[in-house]
């Protein structure tokens, strides 16, 4: 039974049946998508539950020739990784659709149709497993977005969505080179055209252009990450976007990087991976540092959540180029927890923007008093964000921190500056925003958030802590897969070493041959 | 009954969960019911624990329960599981019988507050985080206990989160204790890393084998630690925070920031006794940072007017000499005083809730004075709990910072400067105390006609615990008497199997066997009692009989009074060279590493390829003739390439 | 010398005056009197090279009707000799403009030297008349070019739907749904459709 | 005897002629004919190598360009008309809608 391919097209098939309902009637617009993003959460849950925990490889797998003159394959599959991932995309569709019930008022038809052709790219990235049809649907989620950015965004909304294409088409242009390269090594290789991973993965490729191809590969999940220095897209995108734009971009989309990275970067050029672990490690405790202490000084509440989630992608990359179980699974789960809190953060965010019509810090003031939920909502988010422990952040972040600590002191000792420097500014934020006296006389007569809200609220506050205390579900599925990644990395460059070694010890003995000649003619002439 | 000891934290959280979930929805009677329930049966509980512990033998003292697997990743693995040993039983009762007296009290003292419901939530889940810290099998757990009770206590000091210095004041804690918890989990990681595990009992068992005694990695781990205790218990440079959190209401500073989370850092490093017999250097540093916050804040509590402020310095102080008896590696002693401590300055601070209630929210001492008659039940419980710390022998403080004085002048890992800082301090401490018991209670009535209307006792539920606590000060010491008195220290004794000092239950047997050279022992303790006694006269002097007197040596020593007052102007020079410099350097990477430099490069791109475009674009004019013009020099080209090519 | 190169020559000026002032005529009725011109020149060149039938159908055909027409459409919109048209060029691309077709004659007259012709007659030679008659043409036309002519009668018919297509007016309706931005996209569509 | 590089160069200067003119001339109208000079300028020479040759076959092509002469005036000029419509000018300068 194929349960991948109805989750994938469910959103489209919806999105076009949502084409044909008049524009004006705008209730049923939301209620169909809405309705069409819970069929796709419970397919997702249908998946879930069809997935062994135990299976390592990809599972549900499904493989027919698409296009066969050029090797294309349609070949999907899922291993627990991407099985966490497509769950909280599902979820996080359903919110961000929620929250642009009252958000919305112009062009709702073609807002929930970007929303669910958006889901459907998502979903299909995760499941692709051939690079074909990965780039397509990595395309796919492109042009959705932009549409959300460039058309329901803030003042600047043109210049962020232009900005965001651009650093995005940049990177996947490169990778787009890269997958046509491997695709023709593949067939001087192999002899056969091929797109599929899985084969790609077996191929071995030398060292230089691997480094070439990994370097291309990661620049275009670098800027999706984003990773310092490639970032400067993320706070304008996150600003100007919409509320459900925001919570996807962040939920999920930043997760499409960090993904690439541990389906194809890592696993298909294990030796350029160990030489760029140095340089990304860095880069990460860079982003780490930088995107907390930058966001310590922004006036606005949205772009601080958005270089907070610079800092904390930070984290995830740090945890996968650590290259050891515990930071990888770390990682794996830091993402679906970012994507929780931070798509919570900015929920929250949405929740007040559309009470005030103003994000910046300095026009709120004294919440507490007047939306008591709200900042209890608000703080628990909050509290997930700069890694409480029993809430998920923490053990996503305790786990990067452990294993980066054991692959390199320093990484560790660095990144865990984060940790302080993560309550500074997220404390600083919400006491500016939620104590203190209510000042501003504007936010006097602020309500309280409704069921609605609530509702969109509580099953994030409720993963929360459920991750929080016990994650095991999650690290049981991700665990095999996990264990699946760094086992290929480490068998295929042990392998070359192994080869690496027995060259150089002939080279040795050549030149140990050559010396002790040298010695015996010096011998000599003495 | 040991399957029920994960119920002990577990109550205090429900009685969370129940008022905080339905905050607002629950009458006040009903809320304080739930909170002080909850917390009581912990108490119960906990009591019953204790004594099934107590009929095991002393080796076997140990009751271990494992709930579920908390992260399992790799080689990593943590459970979510409870240990119950002398040590931790210990805490849980101190924790839940003082918690318990204070819920009791906090009935009476936040009765008119309106977040009455949010009060006692967070109060509980203080409860919860505080027992999972100490009853917490591994390094982990207690982290979380860690985290959590900085958390409540974020909540707590903050919990007037409309008074900006309120807010601020939990913001500056809950940022200083993550400073410390940095180094706590740095630490964690080179156990990890080196051990392998970071249960408890597998750390304490294979540390010897695992780590080099006195090498870099141990001490490096305990040091790091050490960096989590002294944020969590105010240490010299992390102590800032705690006369801050003064401006939570008064039974959360007795709770919080004296009698339980703040001793947490002690606790931490009783617990790794083992690690820490393993670095000598480590415990060098943490009796010299002991020895010196006790004296530094001691000093500073010679100067400062406000009520609560003095008995802030006064706890930091008090830890400074818990932290000196852990790094001269008496643990036990460590633990004894932390004990004591609780419940004398438990009792401090819940007293001066009564003077500041009475006083209708004044904290000002230089308002007060006169308020024996006022208030006599406050008045008694405060002397009482006064001389304890003083250290006025018969009562429970003299026992344990004797204890501690001694253990600092005789241990091998002591020095006789390190008791010369605590014997002067010891001095210090009765002299601001009795300070404090003269303006506030004796002499003139400083405070104005409406608020002298308006002073009375505290109600009951305010003035029992008050009265349980004055007990606890008197009795407590009695159980851990030094072995000069010719008695058996209990205390010790029943914490040997979980801390290891220097194989100092010998020592002392012998010491007390030999009753060789205990001479020495009375004679320090003639002098401090002595010492204390002329303290207590020169306040007197000074604050009683003469106050003019006091004024004049104020004058004399205006610089130095400044300077006290300003607290040595500590928190202007970390505003200076840590938060300011971070502040700016961030506003710089913003405003200009991330929108000059980086988004400007990219501009620049985005600007050069527009500006390559201006120019091609005329190239598009739209004229057909110039395109037909550049086609045929296309044509010219091609035909020349082909006649001449 | 002789008649044949004299005709030659003389033709040769005609032909090349009628074109240079074609070109540089403001009035574009003169300008298409001068091409006739020109092409009439053209034709006593191909009548010197035999080819009898084509020249005649060069001034019955081109001169005769294809210049007519553009004669009629000069006309039909009234066009005035018009200052704007013979504004002077920008002296870059006045020098371009001229530079060009120059070079492109060079180049010509290159690949025109370089090669040694043929020394073979040209003229009006009378050794076979039949060369270029009707016949000759036609036998071949209808014969070996049987299918390129067919698909040039094709092309002349699309060539005529199209330019009553292209010409027709958008709408018979007034212009002020024309200018409406909403039928000015369907219109055309609809103009084929029907 | 007229050599056969007296036709090629009356073909050439008239080509070059009408190139000019479809360079230079702002009017739509003359460049049209200026492209038709050109057109015949090739005519020209198909039909002098026709005779140096001796086939007739270039005569058959000299007529098909001339129906495609003749179809591409019927359509241009069809165009000109109704851009003249819309424009309201002959002036190809004008004509920019295509224009970046």
């Amino acid at each position: 039974m194929d349960w991948l391919t109805p989750l994938i097209f469910a959103p489209l098939v919806g999105a076009i049946i949502l084409a044909f309902v008049p524009s004006k009637q705008t209730e049923t617009i939301k209620g169909v998508a809405l309705i069409i993003a819970i069929i796709t959460f419970i397919l997702s849950l249908f998946v879930y539950a069809q997935f062994d925990k135990l299976g390592a490889g990809m599972q549900l797998t499904v493989n027919v020739p698409w296009i066969t003159s050029l090797g294309i394959h349609y070949h999907l599959g899922i291993d627990g990784i991407s099985l966490l991932l497509i769950v909280l995309t599902t979820v996080l569709t359903i919110l961000a659709i929620l929250s642009s019930w009252r958000s919305i008022t112009e062009g709702v038809k073609g807002f929930f149709v970007s929303m669910l052709i958006l889901t459907s790219g998502m979903i299909g990235v995760f499941c692709a497993l051939d690079l074909f049809l990965f780039y397509i649907f990595w395309e796919v989620m492109l042009i959705p977005m932009y549409f959300l950015i460039g058309i329901w965004g803030g003042p600047r909304r043109v210049y962020a969505a232009i900005k965001f294409v651009l650093f995005t088409m940049f990177g996947s242009l490169l990778m787009l080179v890269a997958i046509l390269y491997l695709y023709f090594q593949y067939h001087s290789f192999a002899g056969v055209y091929t797109f599929d991973m899985l084969k790609l993965m077996q191929m071995p490729i030398a060292i230089n252009p691997q480094h070439w191809l990994f370097v291309a590969f990661a620049l275009a999940f670098a800027i999706k990450v984003p990773l310092w220095p490639f970032h400067t897209w993320l706070p304008d995108a996150h600003v100007q976007a919409p509320t459900a734009g925001s919570v996807i971009l962040a939920g999920v989309l930043l997760k499409m990087g960090t993904y690439g990275f541990i389906r194809i970067a890592m696993p298909m050029f294990p030796d350029a991976t160990a030489t760029f672990v140095p340089y990304i490690a860095i880069l990460s405790v860079i982003a780490i540092i930088y995107g907390a202490l930058v966001s310590m000084v922004q006036k606005d509440i949205k772009s601080l959540v958005a270089f907070s989630s610079v800092s904390h992608m930070g984290f995830v990359m740090l945890g996968l180029f650590a290259l050891n179980q515990e930071a990888v699974q770390g990682a794996v789960i830091q993402m679906i927890n970012h994507g929780i809190s931070t798509g919570a953060l900015f929920l929250l965010v949405g929740m007040i923007y559309e009470r005030r019509h103003t994000r910046l810090i300095a026009e709120f003031g004294g919440l507490g008093k007047v939306m008591p939920v709200f900042s209890a909502f608000f703080m628990i988010v909050m509290l997930s964000s700069i890694g409480l422990p029993f809430t998920n952040g923490f053990v996503g972040e305790f786990l990067i921190l452990l294993g980066a600590f054991k692959a390199n002191v320093w990484y560790g000792v660095f990144a865990a500056t984060g940790v302080i420097l993560a309550a500074c500014y997220m404390l600083w934020m919400y006491q500016r925003v939620v104590f203190g006296k209510v000042t501003n006389p504007e936010n006097e007569k602020l309500t309280d958030i409704n069921w609605r809200e609530r509702i969109i609220l509580i099953p994030l506050v409720v993963l929360i802590f459920f991750i929080g205390i016990y994650p095991t579900p999650l690290f049981e599925r991700t665990e095999p897969a996990v264990r699946q990644v760094i086992a290929h990395i480490e068998q295929t460059r042990q392998a070359k070493q192994d080869l690496e070694r027995i060259d150089e010890r002939t080279l040795a003995l050549r030149e140990g041959a050559g010396l002790s000649q040298k010695v015996t003619e010096k011998g000599v002439t003495r | 009954m040991s399957e029920y000891l994960f119920w002990i934290p577990l109550l205090p959280l429900l009685g969370f969960l129940i008022n905080g979930l339905l905050l607002g929805k629950l009458p006040r009677p009903v809320v304080s019911a739930v909170a002080c329930v909850s917390v009581g049966l912990s108490f119960v509980l906990s009591l019953l624990l204790f004594f099934e512990l107590r009929s095991l033998p002393p080796a076997a003292r140990e009751i271990e329960q494992v709930l579920f697997t908390w992260i399992a990743a790799g080689s990593f693995h943590v459970d979510i599981a409870f240990l119950l040993d002398p040590l931790s039983a210990v805490m849980i009762l101190v924790v839940t019988g003082v918690g318990f007296l204070i819920h009791v009290y906090s009935t009476g003292y936040m009765h008119h507050d309106k977040d009455f419901g949010r009060y006692f939530a967070y109060l509980n889940l203080f409860t919860f985080s505080m027992l999972t810290l100490v009853l917490a099998n591994n390094f982990l757990l207690m982290f979380v206990g860690w985290e959590g009770v900085g958390l409540c206590s974020y909540l707590l000091i903050g919990f007037w989160f409309h008074k900006k210095s309120a807010s601020d004041a939990g913001k500056k804690a809950f940022i200083v204790n993550r400073i410390g918890d940095f180094g706590f989990l740095l630490g964690m990681f080179i156990i990890f890393w080196q051990v392998g595990s970071l249960e408890f009992k597998t750390v304490m068992e294979q540390a010897p084998a695992m780590f080099v005694a006195g090498g870099g990695l141990i001490t490096a781990a305990c040091l790091l630690l050490f960096v989590g205790a002294t944020g969590k218990s105010a240490q010299i440079p992390l102590y800032v925070w705690l006369p801050d959190a003064m401006e939570g209401p008064t039974p959360v500073s007795a709770l919080i920031h004296a009698a339980t989370m703040v001793t947490a850092g002690v606790y931490m490093i009783a617990r790794s006794s083992v690690l820490y017999m393993m670095a000598p250097d480590a415990l060098m540093v943490v009796a010299i940072i002991g020895a010196a916050t006790a004296f530094f804040a001691a000093t500073i509590g010679l100067a400062q007017n406000d009520i609560k402020r003095v008995l802030a310095y006064s706890t930091v102080s008090q830890l400074g000499y818990m932290f000196l008896a852990c790094g001269v590696a008496a643990f036990g002693a460590g633990i004894f005083h932390l004990m004591t401590h609780a419940f004398f300055k438990a009792l401090l601070f819940l007293a001066a809730g009564s003077v500041i209630h009475a006083m209708s929210e004044k904290q000002d001492m230089r308002e007060m004075g006169g308020l024996k008659k006022y208030l006599p039940i406050t008045y008694m419980t405060m002397l009482i709990a006064t001389l304890a710390i003083a250290g006025i022998p018969g009562l429970s403080g003299f026992f344990s910072k004797d204890e501690i004085l001694w253990k600092a002048f005789s241990s091998q890992h002591g020095h006789w400067l390190l008791w010369l800082v605590g014997f002067i301090t010891a001095g210090l401490t009765a002299f601001y105390m009795f300070r404090l018991i003269y303006m506030t209670f004796h002499g003139k009535e400083r405070m104005d006609e409406h608020t002298r209307s308006h002073i009375h006792e505290s109600p009951r539920s305010m003035t029992v615990p008050l009265m349980a606590l004055a007990v606890l000060s008197v009795i407590g010491g009695y159980i851990g008497m030094p072995h000069i008195f010719g008695v058996t220290n209990y205390f010790e004794e029943w914490l040997a199997p979980v801390v290891h000092g220097p194989g100092h239950q010998a020592a002392s047997h012998a010491l007390a066997a030999a009753g060789a050279d205990t001479s020495m022992e009375w004679a320090l303790m003639a002098a401090s009692v002595i010492l204390v006694i002329i303290a207590i006269f020169v306040a007197r002097h000074f604050y009683n009989k003469k106050p003019e007197a006091a004024t004049a040596m104020a004058e004399k020593m205006s610089g130095m009074k400044t300077l006290l007052a300003n607290k040595y102007y500590v928190d202007e020079f970390y505003g200076a060279t840590v938060v300011r410099p971070i502040v700016n350097g961030s506003l710089f990477l913003w405003k200009f590493v991330d929108v000059v430099i980086i988004d400007g490069t990219i501009n620049g791109l985005a600007v050069i390829s527009r500006d390559i475009s201006e120019v091609l674009r005329y190239v598009q004019g739209g004229k057909v003739r110039n395109y037909a013009t550049v086609f045929v020099a296309g044509v010219i080209v091609l035909v020349a390439y082909f006649i001449f090519g | 010398m002789t008649l044949d190169y004299a005709i030659f020559l003389i033709s040769a000026a005609v032909a090349v005056f009628g074109a240079t002032m074609m070109i540089m005529q403001r009035n574009p009725v003169a300008s298409v009197l001068y091409l006739i011109l020109s092409l009439v020149a053209q034709a006593v060149v191909y009548v010197q090279l035999g080819a009898l039938f084509l020249g005649a159908i060069l001034i019955v055909v081109y001169a005769g009707a294809i210049l007519v027409l553009f004669l009629f459409v000069i006309m039909l919109l009234n066009l005035r000799s018009n200052p704007e048209l013979s504004a002077s060029l920008p002296p870059l691309g006045w020098f371009t403009k001229v530079a060009v077709p120059v070079l492109m004659v060079v180049e010509l007259y290159f690949v025109v030297d370089r090669v040694i012709w043929p020394p073979v007659p040209t003229g009006i030679v009378g050794k076979n008349p039949d060369f270029g008659s009707v016949e000759t043409v036609a036998t071949m036309m209808f014969t070996d070019y049987m299918y390129p002519l067919q698909l040039t009668g094709v092309l002349l018919l699309v060539a005529v739907v199209g330019a009553v297509v292209i010409a027709r007016r958008e709408s018979a309706e007034p212009r002020k749904t024309t200018a409406s931005p909403d039928n000015r996209n369907e219109q055309p569509i609809d103009t084929v459709a029907g | 005897m007229v050599p056969i590089h007296a036709y090629l160069m009356l073909a050439m200067i008239l080509f070059g002629i009408g190139a000019f003119g479809v360079l230079v001339s702002r009017n739509v109208i003359v460049m049209f004919m200026s492209v038709e000079l050109m057109l015949n300028a090739a005519n020209l020479v198909l039909i002098a190598f026709s005779r140096a040759l001796g086939v007739v076959d270039g005569h058959v092509f000299v007529f098909l360009v001339l129906a495609v002469a003749a179809a591409e005036a019927a359509v241009g000029l069809a165009m000109i008309i109704t851009i003249y419509r819309n424009r309201e000018t002959i002036n190809i300068d004008r004509y920019n809608l295509l224009k970046w």
